[in-house]
């Protein structure tokens, strides 16, 4: 079966892989590139534990095409801490306990940080409305709501 | 096992051609959010996808002519971000907001929610309230449809082979006029409307209803206009007597299923029940647009 | 297992540092079963019945293996028949005989989704074009989905052989029901005659899933000379290995079972289903092969949680005093017997001191996928049937629901129907609290409702195993085999371990070991994971201290009675009169080598002594009066933990079983076709709580220790499941006026229950 | 002697009984003796049977002492998910 020859940048990084028309992103990801840690909980955009940002924007790998990847700039959780340091948003998740199985948690780091993004200052509300297409079935989203309004007020230098 | 080809031409009419020389077994890419779905689940099997995305002027929202022209590749997040569009149209954007998750609309296009044909697509009964018009490209050349005449079935559009749909054009917005778009799922976010209903209306300086359009979806196999549901709202104060008529008109026009997401009853009750909400946030908007 | 350590002197129990787990999760360094791959390997794909129930003429796999690409195809044919064989693994006992068939279809399909074949091929794409080649002539039988249809005789029968156990005498008909409990104590009829007020009501749920977010997955590698290496997403690595080993007729010796990190279980991943498929696939091709389940498999073949019909009746004198309580619960085991009706059937009544009790459970097939436990197995089914109850009884009564509990509340000492006396519980303190609460005071608006219910669960122990080498720096290596499945209990281990040896928490890693290097550990399921892990890993400390204190006497040269352990350093006992220059864990560990060799403790245990767990919840909702939305306004859940090692972990706990008790109660359902296939085998259509659906989840912890733990752990991980639907339930009807009485409380069911009420 | 309870719907494989009294030392010999006496009961008594021995519960224990005087239930053994 004839396969893409896709050029991106991952994480900063030029990255290369092949791919077959009808692979995802997500699989591109994970099984030609190894970065395991977007994860795939439905494969149907229901979940969000695939979400990456693709040029800037909060998508669900599962629902991109690899070869729509060509030229474009992909970031996934494994570039999110910089250098030693965790993003506050990792680090306020650790001490909020915001994770259980972990399954979701790169999912809604990423989502998180996008929401961050746009709205630095959220109210609970706006958390959960950003982070909605996130699924944790561990943690009831408490803990993960009170970790994001902390990484916002820290990220603030409230 | 067939080869499953894809392309993404630079214009229309590449675009336009891949697509008619494909015999019906290509598809338009857009946001691929149920394209992806419906190949990976094997319900369809295409042989050609024309990823669209490269066209740059299915990519623009245009503000033009008082009205405004946006390119079916437009995603929902980019309508939704256009400050302008919003304060003009925002019960199409109240529509496009309930479209998937912040990642589903970061990929989901206006166009592709009108085209995938679905009843309960959340922007098409927005969209066919606010008059909005599709600009259809093909091989003979390019037509005008009116929304609601685009979608025939589930996942049945009017489109001829090798037709793409490449904007939706919004009328002028009129003073003191205004649309609002609700609907009802049982969770807050990332669901499949049971009911959606849509209610564009324009006041006078009395604040009579001069004009209405409203619009239903997810109860019967296509979204709705439904005139009569307008009519009762024209020449009224959209009181509590109109909107009696008003929800009765609109559980009339309603043909709904039992299927896994409501009952028919359920969907005939809540049909009145939205559309007299969406009708009573199109009044506040349409008050507040007084000039 | 006791001599329990004083609150005053804990300085780690009870604190709340960062999971050891935590950054490799928060990073995307975390491998889960999926994110294991071999060299060379193969992907393996399932080919599952289109139909709810037919016989099986003919597989004919031929043009299947002759695709390029294809590796190996197995079938039924691959794998050995089992009898009957009964073992423990998760709720009720398994049938060894049922186990191999629900793995891979033999004589019959029973439910939309079984698996009829499998095949391993060199890339995804290949394997699925491999399915559809493969040719299954089937021989479609009529089929039953709902519970109570399944009971009726002229019921279509999934087993042919299989009579009604429990019933005297043995009955000449076969029957979907598999078998019958009964539960009694005292005078049932008496106790209604003496009643002065009766409720009596009949209930119904749906089933549920677990919904874990990581579908399950599992890499195996079979070599030529039979050893096999398995990675797999488990809730009990050594019970998949004696599941693979039996279904396989392998030696235990030959299958290690390195478990991954688990995306979330609640029970469902307590049994195996692609592992020997993935086995014997490898086998055949000589190659590794990776299987992992799509969203929609985990959905149509991965056991969901009984559907349950339960007929209740509770009889009171007017003072408040229970007289006498019935229930009979019927619940779906699936396509093969097994459902959780016997813990239901022991737990539906357990919060309360009763004298005349009576319950009959029924344990019936249908087709539908085998049931799995989920999170305390069907005690949430059975809460909600008898805590609407009582609340309706209580609301008759015109008493407070909370102290008409009171008046009936079980208190140590209190003789179970089921048997034994319960030791010290703290339901009674979680009542009190869910009273003086601000919550249970707070003004409510209009269409709002409050409702209050309880929960109770036995916890378990169970066989557990655990290793601490002290290494050679005076940091400790931590090895345990109960699976941390994500709730924090591998750093409640640590913590406990530290705590022990008095060292900073820091300097404990804890790692799962696998089957390979440690003995037996049953799943971690009955919220055991805490308690019995935490268990072996302070015995294993204890034996670890033991031997550092007998190293320092032969260093110091001084009796081993005159060394104790205190504040992470062996030193002379008090009021010795034997003195000694301490020494650290640090400074022994950099001479072990030079005196004897490393030193390390272990713990092969059977954890008795678990702690029973009582809740008391309060929930506020708004009802939508013209389309039946509920909106969950205020939660608050009240649990007696025992103790909680590391409190945010034990909220965490709460927050997360209350949230999937919410989903149960309000939307979360399989619906049926009336062909019997599944219709919404998918995050959409399947709808667990996003982020916008619930409020904060508040928590009250009561700590009421354990006395055979020796810091005091009950568990507490499955209690906050079970309070949920009725205290939902509860609060919708106070809010409407109207009991309702079958779940989910979806919006069409409570628009019709708002329209169909008398005017 | 130990007074031995059996949960209600044990009676079904003990003609009935559900109290009697044995004399026995631990777990595994309470077992045996009920085995002997109740031949329907063997099988089920080390997969499906759990034991309080005054008060305590018991699973997979077949070697805890039941002292002379102990009241001891037997139930249907218990897990979770």
């Amino acid at each position: 079966m004839a396969r893409h020859h896709v050029r991106a940048t991952v994480n900063g990084d030029a990255v290369e892989f092949l791919c077959e028309t009808g692979q995802t992103l997500l699989e591109a990801l994970r099984d030609e590139l190894r970065l395991t840690g977007t994860k795939e909980g439905c494969g149907t955009g229901d979940c969000g534990a695939c979400s990456v940002m693709l040029d800037g924007r909060l998508v669900c790998s599962c629902l991109v095409l690899g070869v729509e990847a060509e030229g474009r700039s992909i970031e996934t959780i494994e570039g999110m801490a910089v250098g030693e340091a965790l993003h506050p948003l990792q680090q306020k998740f650790l001490e909020h306990a915001a994770l259980q199985c972990g399954i979701c948690t790169p999912g809604i780091l990423i989502a998180a940080r996008a929401l961050l993004e746009r709205n630095p200052d959220p109210t609970e509300a706006e958390v959960r409305d950003g982070l909605a297409g996130n699924l944790c079935r561990c943690t009831g989203y408490h803990k993960i709501v009170e970790a994001v309004l902390a990484a916002a007020r820290e990220m603030r230098g409230a | 096992m067939s080869e499953l080809r894809y392309e993404a031409p630079k214009t229309l009419a590449e675009a336009v051609a891949l697509l008619s020389g494909a015999k019906g077994r290509a598809r338009v890419l857009a946001g691929g959010t149920d394209l992806l779905i419906q190949m990976r689940t094997g319900r369809i099997q295409p042989e050609l996808l024309v990823d669209i995305k490269a066209v740059p002027e299915l990519g623009e929202i245009v503000a033009g002519n008082g009205g405004y022209r946006i390119g079916a590749a437009v995603t929902g997040m980019q309508l939704i971000e256009h400050a302008d569009f919003a304060k003009r149209w925002p019960g199409v954007v109240d529509g496009v907001r309930l479209i998937g998750s912040l990642q589903v609309k970061g990929r989901a296009t206006v166009g592709g929610n009108l085209c995938n044909a679905s009843p309960a697509a959340d922007s098409v009964p927005a969209l066919i309230a606010a008059g909005a018009v599709a600009r259809i490209v093909g091989p003979h050349g390019a037509r005008e449809a009116a929304v609601e005449t685009v979608v025939v079935g589930p996942g049945k559009t009017s489109l001829a082979v090798g037709e793409i749909v490449t904007s939706l054009l919004l009328p002028p917005r009129p003073l003191r006029s205004g649309d609002a778009y609700l609907r009802f799922t049982p969770r807050s976010e990332m669901d499949i409307a049971v009911v959606g209903a849509g209610v564009n209306l324009t006041l006078d300086a009395q604040g009579i209803c001069t004009q209405a359009r409203v619009a239903l979806g997810a109860v019967a196999s296509r979204a709705l206009l439904v005139p009569a549901a307008a009519a009762a709202l024209i020449g009224t104060k959209v009181d509590a007597a109109a909107l009696a008529r008003l929800a009765a008109a609109a559980r009339d026009a309603c043909s709904p299923i039992d299927d896994k997401r409501g009952s028919r009853e359920f969907r005939l009750r809540t049909a009145g029940v939205m559309v007299c909400r969406a009708a009573g946030i199109a009044l506040e908007r349409a008050r507040r647009n007084d000039g | 297992m006791s001599s329990a350590i004083g609150t005053e002197d804990l300085k780690i129990v009870g604190s709340r540092p960062l999971r050891p787990d935590g950054v490799d999760k928060v990073t995307g360094r975390a491998r889960y079963g999926a994110d294991v791959s071999l060299p060379g390997q193969l992907i393996g794909k399932v080919l599952r019945s289109p139909h709810p129930h037919a016989r099986i003429l003919a597989i004919d796999t031929s043009l299947a293996l002759a695709l390029p690409g294809v590796k190996a195809v197995v079938t039924r044919d691959d794998f050995p028949d089992m009898p009957d064989e009964y073992a423990a693994a998760g709720e009720l006992t398994i049938n060894y005989r049922d186990v191999t068939r629900n793995m891979m279809a033999r004589e019959k399909v029973l439910y939309d989704g079984h698996p009829v074949a499998a095949v391993a091929a060199i890339s995804e794409s290949v394997a699925r074009e491999a399915l559809k080649l493969i040719k299954v002539d089937y021989q479609v039988l009529p089929h039953v989905i709902d519970v109570r249809e399944a009971m009726r005789p002229d019921a279509p029968l999934l087993h042919e052989a299989q009579y009604t156990e429990g019933v005297s005498p043995k009955p000449d008909k076969p029957s979907n029901i598999a078998k019958r409990l009964e539960f009694s104590r005292g005078d049932v009829a008496a106790g209604f005659a003496r009643a002065e007020v009766i409720v009596e009501r009949e209930f119904n749920t749906q089933p549920v899933h677990q919904g874990y977010i990581e579908p399950q997955a599992c890499l195996a590698s079979t070599t030529e000379d039979g050893q096999v290496e398995l990675w797999t997403s488990t809730q009990g690595h050594f019970m998949f290995r004696a599941q693979c080993a039996k279904l396989l007729q392998m030696e235990v010796s030959r299958i290690r079972v390195t478990p991954t990190e688990i995306g979330g279980g609640f029970g469902g991943k307590n049994n195996i289903y692609n592992e020997p498929l993935a086995i014997v696939l490898s086998r055949k091709s000589h190659r590794p092969v990776k299987m992992v389940m799509s969203r929609e498999e985990v959905f149509r073949a991965t056991g969901p949680t009984s559907g349950g019909n339960v007929k209740v009746r509770l009889g009171a004198t007017k003072d408040g005093r229970i007289t006498a309580a019935f229930a009979e619960l019927n619940f779906q085991a699936g396509a093969y017997p097994g459902s959780s009706v016997a813990p239901a059937s022991m737990c539906a009544f357990t919060r309360y001191d009763l004298d005349n009790v009576r319950v009959i459970g029924h344990d019936v097939t249908c087709n539908r996928p085998k049931v799995a436990a989920y999170r305390a197995p069907g005690a949430p089914i059975a809460a909600f049937a008898v805590e609407s109850a009582i609340d309706e009884l209580a609301g008759k009564l015109a008493i407070d629901p909370i102290e008409f509990r009171l008046k009936n509340a079980a208190r140590e000492g209190t003789q179970t129907y089921y048997g034994p006396k319960l030791g010290t519980i703290g339901y009674v303190e979680t009542l009190e609290a869910a009273r003086a609460h601000p919550h249970y005071r707070a003004p409510l608006g209009p269409d709002q409702g409050r409702g209050v219910a309880t929960g109770f669960w036995f916890n378990i122990g169970g066989e557990t195993s655990a290793t601490v080498n002290i290494n050679e720096d005076g940091t400790v290596a931590l090895m345990h085999g109960t699976l941390d499945v994500a709730g924090g209990s591998r750093a409640a281990m640590a913590m406990m371990v530290a705590e022990e040896l008095g060292i900073p928490f820091e300097q404990v890693r804890p790692i799962v070991g696998d089957t390979a290097v440690l003995g037996f550990n049953f799943i971690t399921a009955g919220s055991r994971g805490t308690f019995a892990g935490g268990m072996a890993c302070v015995t294993a400390a204890r034996q670890a201290i033991d031997r550092l204190r007998t190293r320092v006497a032969a260093i110091r040269e001084v009796p081993v009675e005159a060394v104790i352990w205190k504040d992470g350093q062996a030193r002379p006992a008090e009021g010795s009169a034997i003195r000694f220059e301490p020494m650290s864990l640090a400074q022994i560990a950099r001479l072990a080598g030079k005196t004897g060799g490393t030193i390390a403790g272990h713990a092969e245990i059977n954890a008795q002594g678990a702690g029973p767990g009582f809740g008391t919840h309060i929930v506020d909702v708004a009802v939508d009066r013209e389309t039946g939305a509920i909106r969950v306004l205020r939660y608050t859940a009240v649990q007696d933990v025992g103790r909680a090692i590391h409190p945010a972990y034990v909220e965490g706990q709460l927050q997360g079983g209350v949230a999937q008790g919410i989903g149960w109660a309000l939307n979360e359902e399989y619906v049926y076709g009336a062909d019997g296939v599944l219709q919404n085998p998918g995050f959409l259509d399947y709808r667990i709580p996003v982020a916008s659906d619930l409020p904060y989840i508040d928590t009250v912890l009561v700590e009421v220790p354990n006395p055979n733990h020796p810091y005091g752990v009950r568990g507490c991980g499955e209690v906050p499941i079970i309070a949920p639907l009725a205290a939902i339930a509860n609060a919708v009807s106070h809010a409407l006026g109207i009991r309702l009485c079958d779940l989910p409380l979806s919006p069409p069911r409570v628009a019709r229950a708002i329209a169909d009420r008398p005017a | 002697m130990a007074r031995i309870s059996l949960s209600s719907g044990l009676a079904l494989y003990t003609g009935g009984e559900t109290a009697i009294e044995l004399e026995v030392g631990n777990v595994r010999q309470l077992f045996a003796a009920l085995g002997e006496r109740y031949p329907e009961l063997a099988s089920r008594l080390e997969t499906e049977i759990a034991v309080a021995i005054d008060g305590e519960i018991y699973q997979d224990a077949l070697l805890q002492k039941i002292a002379g005087a102990s009241e001891v239930f037997l139930f249907p053994k218990i897990a979770g998910g």
